[in-house]
């Protein structure tokens, strides 16, 4: 029971389950759970009351019960009270202090994350402005490798995202060449399939190995398969570099995704034992968004913003190469306008970076939102001043099979001019190396393509559309 | 916008006729060119539009009736579109009409049920419903499947063949619903299919068939993948994720 | 909030007493500690609701009528709260029944008019307009000034007042307005002067005596300015930009 | 007239003005004028038919008459059509590409900038992303000075903003130190007085004189009464550093300020004699903000931001050394929440600087509009990056006279620590001589106040409230 009394009106709080929610800034999809604060007052009176819980607390007091969710066993069974102790004594509204104090610094940061649990994280972020998200984010560094190196300071990678509404291979091609000729892919160039069919995997695969190989591109493929079908995959020896799979902030919602920490165990295993990175051997995949746990009817009644945060217990169990937050994916129905996507965009940045994760951010929104690219830009600008790991390039920000508006190689390049925010060390080097980028960091402004992409061109110029 | 000396132009236009993707914009400075943006705004702003189009379901039940098939109106418990936008717990509910309804249609022993919700695209109903559904009911037909009439949804989400699937005891379960309207393909149908469906079956109970629309998986393809569905659900009595669609092995080609 | 060795205090915390503004409130890091933060979100949300408070003028018309003063209430063409906030033109503007009400007090040659008008806080109005006007009246009194019932404006905007004193062809029309709220002052009035107000009077012909509330200007102050302006305005036959409060003179007195 | 089809609807726009209008992105102020779009498709339109528009057609279609609005007498016949040349063949939708190029520099930008009117900026904003408005902006440079310099690379200015509900010397002053010690007040101390009063305007601009002479503060003042105070005060023999005043895009608009371009420049002739500035003599400070000319019904069948274009012509024919939009001021009825204030803010930062001039924002909102802090945030880390000039500093971000939300001091070091914004040189330099900053740009960490300032906190101390 938590209680407090705000301008002569006492309130009282069930558990810190229904605290957190109503904590939260204003969501759509917390009204829809039901378990948003009623007024400005409620609201108000539930940080104040929250700022006043000791972190100890989410050590005692499980969000969604121990025995009947294996994420929070994941979490409370991993507690690393040791990296703990140095903000064991401070409460939520201290700890939001201490972030961004001089005693916060990337250092420590990092040391502590261990012994942060997602509720305490969330908590915080609940009374955090988005100054205080941006630049307590901005100070944590998270770096992960396989062909190369995500996340390290002044950098920001893109994942190229070509789909196609039929999976078609030269349709694909064009859009992975057009990404790669304006700079894009370094933090993956990931398909999402059309179709669950194996053999369509397969040959997805197949394709961006050989591209990767042809051009000796220091980056990784991934086709976002189910996971179950990436590990018939592997089993069929595909060129496997990253594992993708989906994940929620409850057991419940996971199995509704069809998955299990187990299955992601196994998945890891296989993909670790493939050893295809060079530079490293971070080799999972793992996007989130909130809503996905609610719109699974298994949000155990947390708002949507925990269940996220919980989410990225289950990533950092498998040390992810990347983790993306895909945030106005879904729809009005959690997010509903561009102001609540953008919030939700920074405070899952903050959240996924305290705990240790290389945070991307798929900066989006769908026709049936109140959103537009006006709102993209504005998440965009901020999410990359707040040091965020990757964004998405899709072209012309219109992902022609998701269906659903993203960020764009231009908006990638934006921030390149805006910011001079480079690609991964090894990306940039080979983008220099082509010919695609000068040394300023900005496309070349030569006429004609590169050399090296003439003959493919070509090829598939010659083609003709099936 | 007369002065293209201010564009760069990509030399890979002729890539454009292999996607529909947005590529070889070309660029002003780093930026997207104002032709670009300007393409990019029309199509959000007729894309947002197409949301907001209310699904009419007669001419469908005149075609499907034309096939010999009967079929029923029902609507969710989303009483308009800003309701459905806002709550797709509603979406996924049947209303108290819509049981009604459905008791006009006595209750036989059923095989499979067929539902067509608007969901979140009105056009996309309305292109592909029937044109697919002429190229199911003669396989369903030759299976003898015994079917209720087909249930026109409106205001439908995914979830809500499942109380349908469970007042029929149907054992097939088969939705075909209007994806969401991408900026390039505002009449993208999805078909969700759930052997043995009931109340409180999840997502990962289903398989799915995306992205059927012109310049997408043709209806043929759509119903290849169906019937490969159907069949292997019957032996393993099952659907979901650990059912996995191998029935065509699409041929890659590519440049490179 | 109990781990204070995270907080840079300002040793300057004694100047706090000078001035309602939110001054040394220390420091984490660069920013504001979380309890100033959350006091700010407190007054926010209190100020917010203090916007959407419906004024009730039955005590202030009943302290009015004890202190012997007619009054009528009237509404602007703004129906609702929400249309008062986004139309302003309404605000400006009597509606019908209004102007039948003002028929109701028969028209007699009229020097002044006042209004008393919830504008953007009705607390404020709630708070400060009987107490002003108790000191204002004998003075108008006592300038045997012709004055109609005192107009109690629902959903007013300062400009109201031009109708009110044109339709009185009125000398002197001095409107009390809700002036928005603010974090740390919900209840503050503005006085709006005009000289021959009619419609179409600008803001350039009016004066402003603002900011009336227990930390701000007192009513004794505002008054001495009110009859400073009338008197000035008397003289020069105008009011607005070009006649220039020199009523009292502040005793400026500071410690650099 | 001006026509275009799209989707197979042929839109017709009957005038520059209403084609201006219908192009503009979503706003109250112009749904309330009645000038908005009717719907997304009729704006596309008209922004499709507005790119077209060429920028020469602004120099023959005045959208106020010529004879009818002095302000628009002033932007036709200060044009200058020399510097105009470069972009002269250009349209609207050119013009973008234009200034997105590398042709535009910050030399060429300076250059152009006396071509251009209110009008042809408005136009290309309204075809503009946020992203665009940030990328030009920041391409842009405008220098002024008085007693520091103001608008330099990399540095942001901040207006210190002491007002108290009934002018109280000492709780100004009290304000005034707060801010100080806090390291603001480089673009101006500038008091707004609660009272329209000569002799309290008399006082306060004693006061500053002294605060800024005893401390040798290179920095200047100002008391933002009506002009015609402010030139009495200048009869008076008051040291006047800035003439302050409120000013519209229409004459109309001005009219109802009780303003016209005569009195301005009386008024800027009056304070330029006295020759208070060391560094410098621009010593105009001007607000505007969109929606003041409709307020007073004076928009002319404009929409508010090309009525707030407008308002930057008559700026610049004074040489300011500051302008400030004032963006959130008024209310809901011309920017209705967060989303519109934000862009607002953007546009006029935009439009202002490729006009010439140093602009400021002051990031605000009402208790009456749907925003908060976070929409604060979003804005001022956006105009921060974009280059904005100088913003102001409120303590704790609320103004008590006022009534409003305005940024704070804690805001401004927000920024210097998340982008290394230094104040102009010269206050930079004072800062640190007085051991308020260090040497990193940031707040000292010592304890207990500067040496300068005890006499002066003590003393205060020892006054008991009046
Ligand atoms: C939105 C969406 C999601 C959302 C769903 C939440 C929600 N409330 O909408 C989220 C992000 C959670 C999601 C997750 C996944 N999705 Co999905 N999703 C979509 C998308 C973009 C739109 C769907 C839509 O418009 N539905 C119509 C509306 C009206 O129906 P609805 O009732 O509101 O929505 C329900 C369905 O969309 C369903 N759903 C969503 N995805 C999937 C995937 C499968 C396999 C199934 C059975 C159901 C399902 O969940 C919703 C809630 O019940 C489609 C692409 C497209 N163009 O359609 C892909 C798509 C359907 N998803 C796909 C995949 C692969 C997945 C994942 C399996 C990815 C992964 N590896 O984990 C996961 C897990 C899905 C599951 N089993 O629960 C594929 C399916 C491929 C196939 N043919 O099987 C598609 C085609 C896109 C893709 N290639 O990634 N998805
Ligand atoms: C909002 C506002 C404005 C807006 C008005 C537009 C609008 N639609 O609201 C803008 C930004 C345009 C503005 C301009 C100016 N304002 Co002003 N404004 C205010 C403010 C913050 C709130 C007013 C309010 O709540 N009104 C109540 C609502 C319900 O009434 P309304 O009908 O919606 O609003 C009308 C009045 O507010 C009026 N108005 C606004 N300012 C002024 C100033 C004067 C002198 C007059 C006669 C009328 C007037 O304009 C509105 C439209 O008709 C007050 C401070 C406060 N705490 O009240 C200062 C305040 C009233 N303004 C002030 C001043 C000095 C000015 C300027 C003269 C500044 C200048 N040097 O140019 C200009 C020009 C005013 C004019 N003659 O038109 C002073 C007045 C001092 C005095 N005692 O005379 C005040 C007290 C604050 C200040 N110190 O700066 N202002």
């Amino acid at each position: 029971m938590y209680k407090i009394q705000v301008a002569h009106i006492t309130y009282h709080f069930k558990s810190l389950r229904e605290l957190m929610a109503k904590a939260s800034p204003p969501r759509s999809g917390d009204y829809l759970a039901g378990v948003a604060a009623d007024s400005h007052l409620e609201r108000v009176a539930a940080q104040w009351a929250l700022a006043d819980v000791p972190l100890k607390r989410f050590l005692t007091e499980a969000l969604v019960a121990y025995e009947q969710d294996e994420v929070t066993r994941l979490i409370m069974d991993s507690h690393d009270s040791i990296a703990f102790m140095p903000i064991s004594h401070l409460t939520v509204g201290d700890f939001r202090n201490w972030l961004l104090s001089e005693y916060a610094t990337t250092e420590t940061l990092s040391a502590i994350s261990p012994g942060l649990t997602p509720e305490m994280v969330a908590a915080v972020s609940k009374i955090m402005r988005i100054q205080d998200l941006i630049l307590v984010a901005k100070k944590c560094r998270v770096i992960t490798r396989f062909r190369g190196t995500i996340g390290l300071e002044n950098r920001l990678s893109t994942r190229l995202q070509p789909n196609h509404p039929t999976d078609n291979a030269i349709g694909i091609a064009a859009s992975t060449l057009d990404g790669l000729l304006y700079g894009c892919g370094d933090a993956v160039i990931g398909i999402n399939p059309a179709s669950d069919n194996l053999d369509a995997t397969l040959s997805l695969l197949h394709l961006l190995s050989d591209v990767i190989e042809r051009y000796t591109i220091p980056t990784q493929s991934c086709v976002l398969a189910h996971v179950t079908t990436t590990l018939k995959a592997i089993e069929k020896k595909a060129p496997v570099d990253l594992v993708f799979q989906s994940i929620a902030g409850t057991q419940k919602a996971n199995e509704s995704f069809g998955i299990n920490l187990d299955l992601l165990h196994e998945a890891h295993i296989a993909a670790q034992s493939l050893n295809r990175g060079t530079v490293g051997n971070n080799c999972m995949y793992f996007e989130t968004g909130q809503g996905s746990a609610l719109s699974a009817n298994a949000n155990e009644g947390l708002d949507q913003q925990t269940c996220e945060t919980r989410a990225y217990a289950v990533a950092r169990k498998f040390n992810p190469l990347l983790v993306n937050t895909v945030v106005g994916f879904i729809g009005p129905e959690y997010l509903y306008d561009g102001k609540q996507i953008i919030r939700a965009g920074l405070e899952d940045h903050f959240c996924g970076k305290l705990l240790g994760l290389p945070m991307g951010c798929d900066i989006c929104y769908t026709n049936h939102a109140e959103a537009d690219q006006d709102d993209m830009d504005m998440l965009l600008t901020q999410f990359a001043v707040a040091g965020g790991t990757f964004i998405m390039g899709v072209p012309g920000s219109d992902d022609v099979m998701l269906n659903y508006q993203s960020t764009s190689f231009h908006d990638a390049l934006y921030l390149r001019q805006l910011l001079n925010l480079k690609p991964s060390p090894e990306f940039a080097i080979w983008l220099e190396n082509q010919q695609i980028f000068n040394s300023n960091n900005q496309l070349n402004h030569q006429k004609g393509i590169p050399a090296l992409f003439k003959p493919a061109i070509e090829t598939l110029g010659q083609l003709s559309h099936e | 916008m007369s002065n293209d000396l201010l564009i760069y132009e990509d030399d890979w236009q002729h890539l454009r006729q292999f996607t529909p993707a947005r590529i070889a914009l070309g660029r002003s400075g780093m930026s997207l060119p104002t032709r670009a943006c300007l393409e990019f705004s029309l199509a959000h702003a007729m894309a947002r539009d197409a949301v907001t189009v209310p699904i009419n379901f007669e001419p469908i039940a005149q075609s499907l009736v034309s096939l010999d098939e009967k079929t029923v109106v029902l609507h969710s418990q989303a009483e308009n579109q800003n309701m459905y936008l806002k709550r797709p717990d509603l979406g996924r509910l049947l209303n108290e009409q819509a049981y009604i309804a459905l008791q006009d249609n006595p209750l036989s022993p059923v095989d499979i049920v067929i539902i067509v919700a608007d969901g979140l695209s009105s056009s996309a109903i309305k292109h592909h419903a029937v044109p697919f559904l002429q190229l199911l009911i003669p396989h369903l037909r030759e299976k003898e499947y015994a079917m209720p009439p087909i249930c026109l949804v409106k205001h439908g989400r995914v979830a809500i063949g499942d109380s349908i699937a469970q007042y029929y005891s149907a054992r097939l379960c088969v939705v075909l619903i209007g994806e969401r309207p991408g900026l390039s393909s505002p009449n993208s149908m999805g078909i969700y299919f759930t052997y043995k469906a009931k109340k409180g079956s999840t997502d990962a109970d289903r398989n799915c068939i995306s992205n059927i629309h012109l310049q997408g998986l043709s209806y043929n393809e759509a119903l290849t993948k169906l019937r490969y569905l159907i069949d292997e659900s019957e032996k393993l009595q099952f659907s979901g994720v650990n059912l996995k669609d191998e029935s065509t092995n699409n041929q890659l080609n590519y440049g490179f």
